[in-house]
Order: C-alpha cells, then structure tokens, then sequence
C-alpha cells in the first residue's frame, strides 16, 4: 500500500482567499492511502519544497500529492522536489486548485470547497497508482535546419552558425532575403533595407559553417528532439550552378517576358532570372512554366548564348533527406489578399490603388521605375496621394481582428518618401489608431506631420475612378464630417498574414497554428520561441506581426535556443511513453496505424507459457525515442496491451471512479 | 404422503393467496423465453411451465450476490452481511430441477453450510411441477429421475387433465396444504395410474442410460484419452453450459469499490472460461480448452459423484439444446463408456 | 449503498446538481481551462478535471464509465482538428467519438450527456462558455440514472 | 445439398491426402433441424461431413487456434469476410489456409422452425428439399417454405456466394436476399424512438445478459489473445479492471457496448453473435448501427490494415466544432 502525503497550497490568497485549505487537508485525510496531509501558504516557495522533503522522511512517503496551481505550471518544480528528497520524480501527482477552482469559481465558495475535494481525491486515487519512472538518454544531431531564408532565417543560421555548429538553410525562392529584400528604407531611421540586409545575405553564403539551399523545399519532417530526419526537394533550376558565373547574359537576351513576383507585378522580368540585382546565390533559375523551350518546346536561346554551357533544360529535381538535432522555422508573412474582399477599394480593378509593398518597389532605385513615384496606369508623377491604414487588419469584418504592427510606421514612412521626391506633393492618411510603440517611432510619425502629410481619423468608404483621378469617400469621425477626396494614387496598407502554405508546414513539422494561422509559441509570454515540439523553435513573423528588429531579435533567441539544445551531447527523454503487454498483445498492429510517430513496429518474440513449449509470435514494439506520448495507440489496443505510462487505463479508470463518488 | 386435488381454475387464486405472505417466485415467459423470477401478479406466470432457459438454481445461488457491504473511512472497517430473510415461493419446478436442489445441498449445506444459500433454501418453499412430455434433450431419466416425481419439493403438482394431482411432501408442505385447504379436494382414485404411464412414455424418449455407480469408474480410465482433445476442437470455450446448469455451482468472488466503500459480490464463474484456474503465477493447470472441456464432463459424471455420492447431472438437458456447438453430454456419455469397454 | 454516509454526501443529496467529469488533452483544452482560469472567468463549479495527453488517450470506455458511476455529463475536449500537438491525435479522436456518441444514443443516452469539443489553449472562454451550457442542459434533463444499477 | 456433400467429401479426402491437417466443416447434429462444425482430421473422417441447410456456423473463428498449420475451412458468403480481415489482422497466414467457398441459399432459423411444431410434438424425420424444409413428427408433416424461415441475416444477405475463395463447390446459387428489405429497418425503428424509449428497450434486454461470452467466443472480430474484460487482476497484468465478473445492468451495457465498439467496422455481419446467445438478445442490433454509422458518416470501410477506427480522413464530418 502506498504512503499518500497530500500538500495543500494556499498560494497566498488565490486559493486560501476562496477555499478552506485546512479543511481540504483534513478531509484529504481519510481517503484510501493518504498517511500525511498538510496545507502552507506557498507551496512551491523554498520552505515549502523544504516542507515536503522533510515530510518525506518523517512520514515515509512514497507518493505525494500537490494541490496547488495548473501542472503545467510548476509539475517540473515539485518533480524536481521530490527528487531531491529521493523520491522518483514521477511520483507527484497535482490538483489543479487555483486555475480550475479558486480563480473561476469564487462566486460559489461552498460547491468550489466540495469541488476542491473531489479534485484531490481524484489526485490521491491516481497518487496510489502512480509507478517509478526512469527516463532514457538519447543522442544529440549537432545540425541545425534553418526553414526560411528571410532576415530571421539569416540572423538563427548566422548566430548558430558564428557558436560553431552546422547549419542547413533551406529557402523556397531562388534568393535569401525574404521580404526584407524588397523593402526600400527602413523606419524611423531611414537607412536603405538593402545596404544592411545584403551583406547579411552574403555572409549566409559565403559561411563555412552554413550549408544554402535555395530554391528548394522542406517536403517532410520526421523523428523528434536531437534526432530529426528532413527530406528536402531541390527544385529543379535548369541552370546548372557549379558552372553559371552570373555573367547576366542569358537574362538579358531572353526573349519572355513575365510579371516580377518580386517588384509586386509592377515591372516584368525574363523566364531566366535572378530575382534583383544582390540576389544570393547570384545566378539565375528558369522559370519553366513561362520559358519558350518548355511551353513552346523551342528557342533554346540561353542555352545558345551561354558561355559555359551552364543551362540544362534536362535537369530534375532531386530529393535527399538530412538529418538535424533542431530546426529553426522562420518561414515569415504574407500580405492580406486585398484585392479578394475590398469592394469598396475596387476589388484591384484600378491600377493606381496599390499596395504598400508595391509602393516600396515603385519608390526604390533598383525597382521598376529606377526609384521614380510614378502611376502604374500612366507612369505620370502623382499630387495627392491617398495612404488607407488598417487593409486586413483590426477589421472584423473582412476576418481579421488583430493588428499588423507595421503599418502605421511603414506608412509613416511612405507619406515622407512622397512628400521628398515630389514638391508640393498633397498626402492625406486614413486611420483608425496610431501606434508608434518602437524606438524613434512616434518621434518620426510627428516629423511626418510636420511634413505636411494630413492625418485623417477614420475608414474610407469608397474608392472609385472619375476620369484619371480616384475618388477616395471616407469619414473624419474627429470632425465628424464627410471627406472627399480626389488623388493621382491610393496605397493600401496591407495587413500581415500568415505565409501561403505555412498550414501544411506547421502540419508536416506537427506544431499548432493559432486562429489566425500564425504558428503557436508554447507561451505567450515566457517561452515565446519554442513550440509545443521539443527542439522546434520559431523565429520572424511566422509566429506573429513583427518588425525588423524584433524579428533580428527572436531569430537570435531562437539561436540562443537551438545552441542551448545542440551543445548537449544527449537527452533526457519523456518517460511517459507506451509500454507493450506482451502477454496480451496479439500482434494484430493496430496501434501501429494510429500511431503518427511511426514508434511502433513489429517484433518476434518467443513466448515461454507456464507448462507450455515455447512459441514464436509477433507483437508489437515501442520505439521510446520516438514514442511522445500522446496514448492514441492505447485506445486502438482492444485487448488493453498497449499503455501509456503516467497515464495508464488503471490510474485513469480510478481517476474517473474518484471522481464519480 | 397426503394426496389432494387441486381444480385447475383455482390455481391462480392459490398462487394469489401465496403472494399474500411470501414472495412468489415462478416461470414468466420474456420474449419467448422461459424464466424464473418474482413476480407481482398470477397474471405473469406461465401456470403449466415447459423447460426454462434459466434453471432455477439463480433464486437459490444468484448469479450476482453481494455478500456483505465494508466501509474503511476512518481507518477503521466497518462490515455488514447481506443474508436475505424473506420468505418465499418458488412455483413449478420440473423434477429435474428439483433434484439439482439435492445436487446443491450437497455442496452448499454440507458444514462449513454457506449461509447465504442456507437462509434462501431454508425461507424458501418449492412447488413442484410434473412434466406433461419430454423434449428431444431430455434424459434425466438416466439418473433414476422420475419425470413426474415429486422428492425433495414442498408440494407437488401432477396434471391430471381438469385438475393437478396434489402431493404434500414435507411438514414445509403440510403447513402450506394446511394454510390453504380451502382451495384443495378429495383425490379420487386410479391416479397413480396415470403417472406412471407419464412416466413410462417419457421415459421412453429418453435415449441414454447411465449405470450409476459404475460409470463414475470408468471415467478415471479415459482421463488422457485424445477424445477429449478431439471433442474440444468445436467448444467456443463460451459459459453457456456451466450457466444454464441447473448443477454448476462455481463462483469468484469480486469487490466493487466506490472509494473507502464497496461490496463483496459472489458472482458465477465457468470452468470453461480461460482465466478460470490461472494461477498468479501465470501457471494455468487446465492452459488448454481440452483440459477445461474435460474437467467439466468428469465433475458431471464422476468429480461430483465421487464427493457427494450424487451425480452433478440431472439430465435436464439445458446444455444439450444450448450449445452452439452441439456438444452434447448424451453422447460423451456413450462415447466413454464404449472407449472404457 | 453506504453504510454511513459524510455530511457532504447527504448535502449534495438534498439539492441535485448536474455532475459533469471532463477529460481534456493536455496541449490545447486542459491550457485552454487554465487561461479560463488565468482570465478570472466565472463558470459553473459542476466540472471536475481528469487531464490526458491527447485526446486521442481518451478511451470510450472512460467515458461510459464516469456515465455509469456517477457523471451527469462528459465533456470531452481536445485541439482544434488540425492542430494536434501530436499532429493527427484528434483526428482519431473525432472518428471514434463520432461513432461512440451515437452508439450511447442508440442505447438510450440524451445526447446532452455526452459533449465533445475542440478547444484551443487560447479559447478560455470557450471552455468556460462550453461548461456554462452543459450544466443548463443537464439540468434540464436531470439526473442521469441509464445504465446504472439502481438498489 | 446432396450434391454439395459429395463433392465436398470429394475435395476434403483429397486435401486430407495432401497433408492438411485439418479440413473443417460440418457434420450432421445430434439434435434436430440442426448441424456441427466437424474436423475431419483423416481421409476416412470425410464420410461425416454434410453441408445443408443448417450449416449456419461461422467456421472461421477456429483457424485463429492453428495460426501454424495448414487447414482448410468450409465458408459460406457471410463467414468469408471473417477470413480476409483476419489474415490482415496477421492472425492467420493465408499461404497456410485452404478456403473452401460453399454457395448458400440461406440458412434455416431454427429455433422460429421448431417454435411453429406443436408442443411435445416427437421430430421423426427431417427432409430437406429444394425450397422446402420438411419435417414428420409423430402428429403429421410440417412445410416450411425455406424463403420464409431463413435467418435475418439471410434475408438481406447480398454475397450468398463467397468470393476469393481457393476452392468454390458447386454452382453458383441464386440471390437470396429480398430485395425490398432494407438492411437497417429494425436499426431505424429503434432510432425513431425518443431516449427514454430506447433505453427501456436496452435495459430490458441488456440486464438479461448472463454474460457466458459466447457472443465473444464465437466472433470471428474477436480475435484478441486475451479479451480486455478478462483480464481481472489490477496491476498484476499490469492491466485495468474495466469490468467485474458481476452481472449487473451497468457492466453488462459496459460489456456489450465496448465489445461493439470494438468489432465496429470489423464485423462482417456473420450474426454468430446473436444465434449463440441463449437469453435471445438480438446483439446484431448494435453491429448493425455501427456498420450503418460507418458508412453514413465515414463512406465505405477502406481496406485499411486495422479497420475504420485506425485511420481518418481530415474530411471527415465535424459535429464538434
């Protein structure tokens, strides 16, 4: 019979403040096991831990129960409590007092006290049942997969890279750089995007630590922590890079010409092509869907034309698979697809509403107009521009509930770019807040005004074309009047969205998206770039909206994190894993088919029954690095054979009866 | 012996008077099956009963019987017994039936006498029935059973056509007759007649005979023989026979819990079920079905016989119609006794 | 069935109150009933806690059981589909649950005893929300006295 | 069926010849209108073996006990879904089974037959003819009209001929089923009921139970090691105690429901189950509603190893959301 010692926390007035701890205690006293029971203040303060040590010794416990705050707070505290006072961690059982009872329930004091019991004696039923567990060790990969080539991709591959470990950056485009890249100058301090993120770039590929891929694509991802398996397709190139020097002849004479991804639509590019000048690796991809050779099955131009006999129009795409300890994803944003949802801006029927982005192009010098504002629709200089805030961000409305985080400031930064180059030039802004949070920003945001750009509080209602203006209609709900206003351009500020297929990514990898389809930090506060997946961190805008330097920031955390991980020789691993009966296992495997870690295989074994001749029969095996625990298997075993450790059907099964008194 | 007649159509008001002071326990027909139960009302009963699924050892020897109720709260252990005081009835029991009550005596009232079942059987008055026919499964003839005898119920009851032949058989019975003369007649003559054709005719569809006495020996000859392992090749290894035995008496005792509460319950085991004699070891004597199947045709035939002097076979022939196999203990009969000659 | 019965026990006798055991993985609902917590949501205290991995651990059997011992209603929550922790755990769950929610119907089980729901370590209110109603349902319907032995 | 007997004689003294081990089928019963399963173990047993219209046992559950040796079994259209399942199950290596595939004409209810003969009426003889079944009893002869006294099972039965078999005997035999029937009538009327309803229907059945297992012993889904109601000792096995031996109403839903949910999607709708059940609890009642459920909600079983439970689409229907 086990030796139950049930501690009860006050946890100051949180849950003192609403339940009767000593009443808890007393009443914790007579169920089946309980040989020591006690309530304290602070539970997981020094004293407290010291508490139960002692309690440990002069009781002879051998199980305790805690009943305190959520397990997911502080079950590792008082694990480690128990191990320190000699005990098997995995001998502690909480109950969730505080977030499941004091805290939702202080409006019925009298049912949260009855509540409370039931809890604890749900704790020491499971309590009694509760086996010595021994994790395993398992070794560490010291290889880091970076996803996502973008600045935070750069900063995690560079920093862990710079600590001396190897790093394999995989980026789906044929240039590093990401977004960042495109961007003209940055706020507040108006340095140029590209002067600082290239030679980051070039530093990614000239690393001896840092294996690129680029244009290439993370196809799978299996195994866990220190012992990750990454199959990786490198898309075809048509050029073969150990011999292209980037001389630039082939994109110059091709004779297609395609939209450019990378100025927004507003220029066009060749079917052979390096995306922008400082692009990394500086030689160019064809893009077969528009190439002549490939619609056409004709042309062969570049192939002419290539001095090193650099094109291949034979090539394939190649597979292969590498293995890491860690993988870092940084697969950055999206921008809102404006043009699918706002009516009342035209729906993208109007050539000169563009986007912001498409203005950072339009305004840079390496962009389709050599740095010139001018309309897409006639190529003339714009007078008034139009700046409308908030497109696809805090409105319900059109799904999007949350702030973007950049737009005010990058907008900010537009209106004094307009009114820089163009004299005179008439700027008018449509918001709903400011927020100016960072460094210099509200500094800058005021310089604007002080500029002469105009700030109007409120949404627009319509934007339509009256001959070669556009009508912009909105509300100043400051001066609560109607506002009409007729401009050469419109530039949308487009809110931040989670990356196209960072879904199937985060499905692949198996970490959680949030409700907006940004990936899930395993806390919002504390451990903001890991995952609820051992060894997967987060870096950059794929977790939320963010600007350049926090995004540097979390990518060096991430860092920080993977080298914290990989500087380890080996793991601990969860002992909370399934375990296998072999005695009533039948082999039948049904528990491998449920089983998304694929930690079950079958295993002959030779079967010695009391009296019986020996026989050789298959049940089935549980690969403990590759188990996480997750117990569907247990449910797929009919026969009971297959069960999880620390929650077994026994300890749940008396949970539910504990509970059902 | 006293000899009454009872008219047929003051059955139901008799069995009505019955319920007046005991519980009545009599055959009901549930969706076309026939079984034992109390009842609130005559209208339930089947008044000229044929075999029931169930036998009506489950008043005596229920299938689930809490036998006493503990509380440790506090440290300390609280017990309750659960013996059932209440009087009772039990109606229409075949002969058969009647004898597998002797059969039950024998191991449940020998001293150390299990008082659950003494204070059922002891509260408990038996009405027995007459069979009117045999059914293709019937063979307790084979046992010196008389279908239309009477030993060991209270009172006894013989169809006769307009009215049953009433036999008062022990002082329980005489004070019943005497409780409720009112409803009982003169017997006339020539009646014992009539039972003993019923007899003789059913007696004759009877197909086995067992030498009592020697077949029990011939037994201990055949125990390796490979028939039995030939035989088990169709047994499910299913509960069926143990459970609709009017004979079979094995039980496990199982606690239910319900915190520092719960109750000890007496519930039916079978030997033909794989856990049956697994040891804690995990050592099983009787690993294979053949060694279950065999186990309980010698506690039929010779195990029970041996130890009690009567045979654990009453020749209701229950197993025989339910098996869903047709395992049928006629012919393990015949087949060892011609494997012993 | 008790011999003596706590004080507690007979209080709770007098004025019947829905009891309603809830199993909730571990990653996403069990965090999600935690930030209820955490938020200072109020909700009825009818609910009492049994935390699981996954979803995917939640063996029918466990539900019928707190259905037959005790339980007004079982809730059972897990991750969005999609967005299990252990990648494809809810999505058995959703199967099986799907099908053992109409065999418990079938025999007799108010649909109401029976709740499933995909809550998210964000949604607290959810949860909260999610108890609020299966306590005014239970009530509706009352006791729950199917499948139990009734002494 | 004579001539079914003979060529079945036939093949099972040829198999026999060949070395198996075992050639499982049916012989005639000791009781009447009824039949046995029979292992033929020598040539000179086949004598003994019979198929007609009685041969209602699913045969097929016996190979799980010889997973080793080469035997061969006589199946009908609605045992032979046991043998696939099984095979995929790993419980039986089919390189070592001989399937001999039966074509059936439906199989005779014997206990409403024998319900329908007058009390105490004496079973002289037994014949079966080609649509009739025909008994004397010492009171006269007895027509049954085959069609009418066929199992449930048989009236909506749509594979009466099994397929993928090793050897199939005889001529293909014609549909049996009537095609008016609906397959999920009697699920469908329990379903119309109100819970209240429901439950009083269940609980009167249920608590009948005696809980003898044969509905388990006898299914072929039922092919674990040991049953997980078995295994009574906590701890010990390191197994839980999901289930008492008590016959009480709670364990006895517990029993049945679990058990159908662990054959759902798994059942090949042999109706084993219910014919062995000596207490008449019509347990294909469940199997059914779990068969009609998978198909309504899932789409038709896949071929997967483990059945409907062990994989998902995420398409699948969301109640829960």
């Amino acid at each position: 019979m086990p030796r139950i010692g049930v501690f009860v926390c006050w946890c100051g007035s949180n849950i003192g403040g609403v339940l009767d701890c000593p009443a808890i205690a007393q009443e914790a006293a007579s169920f089946p096991g309980v040989v020591f029971s006690t309530d304290y203040k602070y539970v997981c303060s020094d004293p407290g831990q010291k508490m139960i040590a002692d309690a440990v010794i002069e009781h002879r416990l051998d199980r305790i129960v805690v009943a305190s705050c959520s397990p997911r707070l502080h079950e590792e505290t008082f694990r480690q409590t128990l191990k320190r006072a000699g005990l098997n961690p995995y001998f502690l059982e909480m109950a969730n007092l505080r977030e499941h009872c004091s805290w939702v329930h202080p409006h019925a004091q009298e049912a949260a006290q009855r509540k409370a019991i039931d809890l604890v004696r749900r704790a020491a039923a499971k309590a009694a049942l509760l086996e010595p567990l021994f994790p395993n060790r398992i070794p560490v990969n010291k290889r880091c997969l970076v996803i996502g080539g973008g600045i935070a991709g750069i900063q995690a591959a560079l920093d862990v890279a710079d600590a001396g470990l190897e790093v394999v950056l995989v980026e789906r485009e044929p240039t590093i750089g990401g977004n960042m890249a495109k961007l003209d100058k940055t706020f507040p301090t108006l340095d140029c995007s590209a002067c600082i993120s290239t030679p980051k770039m070039v530093a990614v590929a000239k690393h001896p630590k840092i294996k690129l891929y680029t244009y290439a694509e993370v196809e799978e991802v299996s195994g866990y922590i220190g012992n990750f398996k990454a199959r990786i397709r490198q898309k075809a190139r048509f050029v073969d890079h150990t011999k292209c020097t980037g001389c630039g002849t082939c994109w110059t004479r091709c004779p297609s010409s395609v939209p450019d991804e990378f100025n927004e639509g507003l220029g066009e590019r060749a079917a052979i092509y390096i995306p922008f000048p400082q692009a990394v690796p500086n030689k160019p991809v064809i893009d077969a869907a528009h190439c002549r050779q490939f619609t056409k099955g004709k042309c062969g131009a570049c192939a002419k034309l290539c001095p090193v006999g650099a094109i291949d129009y034979e090539q394939k795409d190649e597979v292969f698979e590498i293995e890491v300890g860690a993988v870092v994803v940084a697969t950055g944003y999206g921008l809102f697809p404006w043009e699918k949802v706002y009516g009342e801006y035209g729906y993208g029927r109007y050539p000169d509403v563009i986007t912001g982005m498409g203005f950072e192009r339009l305004v840079n010098a390496a962009g389709p107009t050599g740095g010139k504002i001018q309309r897409p629709s006639d190529g003339k200089e714009p007078q008034t521009v139009v700046f409308i805030q908030c497109v696809g961000s805090r409105d319900e409305a059109k799904g999007k509930d949350y702030c973007s985080r950049v737009c005010c400031m990058y907008t900010a930064k537009h209106a004094h770019q307009v009114l820089e180059k163009i004299p005179d030039a008439k700027v008018y802004v449509f918001y709903i807040d400011i927020r100016t949070f960072g460094k210099g920003y509200e500094e800058f945001y005021r310089r604007v005004q002080d500029e002469g750009a105009v700030y109007i509080r409120g949404r627009v209602s319509k934007v339509f074309q009256e001959g070669s203006k556009l009508v912009v209609k909105g509300a100043d709900t400051l001066l609560g009047e109607q506002v009409e206003i007729a401009a050469d351009m419109v530039v949308l500020a487009t809110g931040v969205v989670a990356a196209k297929g960072s879904h199937d990514l985060a499905r692949m990898i198996g970490i959680p998206v949030d409700k907006d389809g940004f990936f899930q930090e395993a806390h919002p506060k504390l451990r903001p770039v890991e995952t609820h997946t051992g060894g997967v961190f987060l870096a950059g805008t794929c977790q939320a909206p963010k600007d350049i330097p926090d995004t540097v920031a979390q990518a060096s955390g991430a860092a920080a994190k993977v080298c914290a991980l990989l500087f380890k020789d080996d793991l601990e691993t969860n002992p909370m894993v399934s375990r296998v009966n072999n005695a009533l296992c039948a082999g039948c495997l049904a528990c491998q088919g449920v089983c998304p870690y694929r930690a079950i295989q079958p295993v002959t074994i030779t079967e010695r029954l009391p009296g019986q001749p020996p026989r050789e029969r298959v049940v089935a095996q549980v690969n403990e690095g590759l188990c996480q625990g997750c117990g569907a298997c247990t449910v797929a075993c009919r026969a009971g054979a297959i069960d999880l450790k620390g929650f077994t059907n026994e300890q749940l099964l008396a949970e539910v009866d504990a509970l059902c008194l | 012996m006293e000899s009454k007649l009872l008219k047929k159509d003051k059955l139901p008001s008799f069995l009505e008077r019955l319920m007046e002071s005991s519980l009545l326990v009599a055959p009901v027909r549930e969706d076309g099956l026939l079984i034992y139960r109390p009842v609130s009302s005559v209208s339930e009963i089947e008044l000229n009963p044929g075999r029931s699924v169930l036998p009506p050892k489950d008043w005596f020897f229920q299938q689930t019987e809490a036998i006493c109720r503990y509380n440790t709260a506090g440290g300390q252990l609280l017990l309750e017994e659960l013996v059932t005081e209440k009087n009772a009835v039990l109606y229409g029991l075949h002969p058969c039936d009647i004898r597998s009550l002797a059969v039950l005596d024998a191991v449940f009232l020998a001293e150390p006498a299990d008082r659950y079942y003494a204070a059922r059987r002891k509260n408990t008055a038996l009405i027995g029935m007459s069979c009117t026919a045999g059914r293709p499964e019937c063979f307790c003839t084979a046992f010196g059973i008389s279908p239309v005898g009477g030993e060991g119920a209270d009172i006894h009851l013989t169809d006769i056509g307009a009215a049953y032949l009433v036999e008062v058989l022990t002082p329980k019975g005489k004070e019943l007759a005497a409780k409720y003369q009112e409803f009982s007649e003169e017997k006339v003559a020539g009646l014992e007649e009539v039972k003993k054709a019923r007899k003789e005719a059913i007696a004759a569809q009877c197909s086995v005979g067992v030498d009592q006495g020697v077949l029990p020996a011939k037994m201990a000859g055949v125990f390796d023989h490979p028939y039995w392992e030939e035989l088990s090749r169709r047994c499910l290894g299913c509960g069926i026979c143990t459970y609709v035995c009017p004979t079979c008496h094995c039980f496990d005792i199982t606690d239910v819990n319900s915190g520092s509460e719960g109750e000890r319950l007496r519930c039916w085991d079978s030997c033909l079920f794989r856990d049956y004699t697994l040891h804690t070891s995990g050592h099983n004597p009787r690993h294979e079905l053949y060694q279950r199947l065999r186990n309980r045709f010698f506690h039929k035939i010779k195990y029970n016989y041996d130890r009690y002097g009567i045979e654990g076979c009453v020749g209701c022939g229950r197993c025989v119609a339910l098996c869903p196999v047709n395992i049928d203990i006629r012919e393990v009969i015949a087949t060892v006794r011609g494997l012993s000659e | 069935m008790s011999v003596s019965k706590s004080e507690v026990m007979e209080a709770k006798e007098k004025v019947w109150q829905p009891k309603i055991v809830a199993f909730l993985c571990n990653w996403c609902s069990y965090a999600g009933a935690d930030l209820a917590g955490v938020s200072r949501l109020k909700y009825p205290p009818n609910v009492r806690i049994i935390r699981v991995p996954c979803s995917s651990r939640i063996n029918p059997q466990f539900i019928l059981r707190a259905l037959q011992r005790g339980a007004d209603g079982v809730l059972v929550a897990g991750c969005h589909p999609g967005d299990c922790h252990y990648v494809s755990g809810n999505y058995f769950t959703r199967r099986r649950l799907l099908l053992f929610k109409r065999l418990l119907e079938y025999v007799g089980y108010e649909p109401e005893r029976l709740k499933v729901r995909w809550v998210s370590a964000a949604e607290g209110a959810r949860f909260a929300d999610t108890i609020k109603e299966m306590v005014d349902e239970l009530a509706y319907l009352g006791p729950n006295i199917r499948m139990r032995e009734i002494k | 069926m004579k001539e079914i007997t003979e060529i079945l004689r036939r093949e099972a003294a040829r198999l026999l010849k060949e070395g198996i081990e075992f050639f499982i089928g049916y012989a005639a019963g000791s009781i009447p209108v009824s039949a046995r399963p029979f292992f033929a173990a020598r040539p000179e047993e086949v004598d003994d073996l019979v198929f007609n219209t009685f041969c209602v046992h699913n045969l097929v559950k016996y190979l799980i006990r010889y997973p080793n040796k080469r035997v061969a079994v006589v199946v009908k259209g609605c045992d032979n879904g046991a043998v696939s399942r099984l095979v995929q199950e790993r419980h039986l290596d089919r390189t070592k089974i001989t399937v001999v595939g039966v074509p059936c004409g439906g199989m005779i209810d014997r206990n409403r037959v024998l319900a329908e003969l007058p009390p105490a009426a004496r079973i002289e003889a037994v014949e079966d003819r080609q649509n009739a079944l025909v008994i004397r009893t010492g009171q006269g002869e007895h027509v049954f009209e085959k069609k009418l006294y066929v199992m449930a099972k048989c009236q909506v039965c749509a594979k009466n001929n099994p397929a993928s078999v090793d050897i199939m005997l005889g001529k293909e035999a014609p549909p049996v089923a009537d095609p008016e029937r609906d397959p999920f009538k009697e699920v469908k009327e329990i379903e119309a009921l109100e819970a209240a309803g429901k439950a009083a229907y269940w609980e009167r059945l249920i608590r009948r139970c005696l809980r003898c297992y044969a509905c388990r012993q006898v299914c072929p889904a039922c092919s674990c090691t040991e049953c997980s109601f078995e295994q009574a000792v906590p701890g010990w096995q390191q197994g839980a105690m999901w289930l008492t031996k008590a016959k009480t109403l709670p364990d006895n839903f517990h029993y049945h429901l679990i058990r159908a949910f662990h054959v759902a999607g798994r059942c090949a709708g042999c109706a084993e189950c219910e014919r062995v059940c000596p207490v008449g609890i019509p347990l294909m009642l469940l199997n059914n509603k779990l068969t009609k459920d998978i198909k309504e909600l899932f789409g038709e079983a896949p071929a997967d190893a483990c059945g409907v439970l062990c994989t998902y689409s995420p398409a699948d229907p969301d109640e829960f959301a």
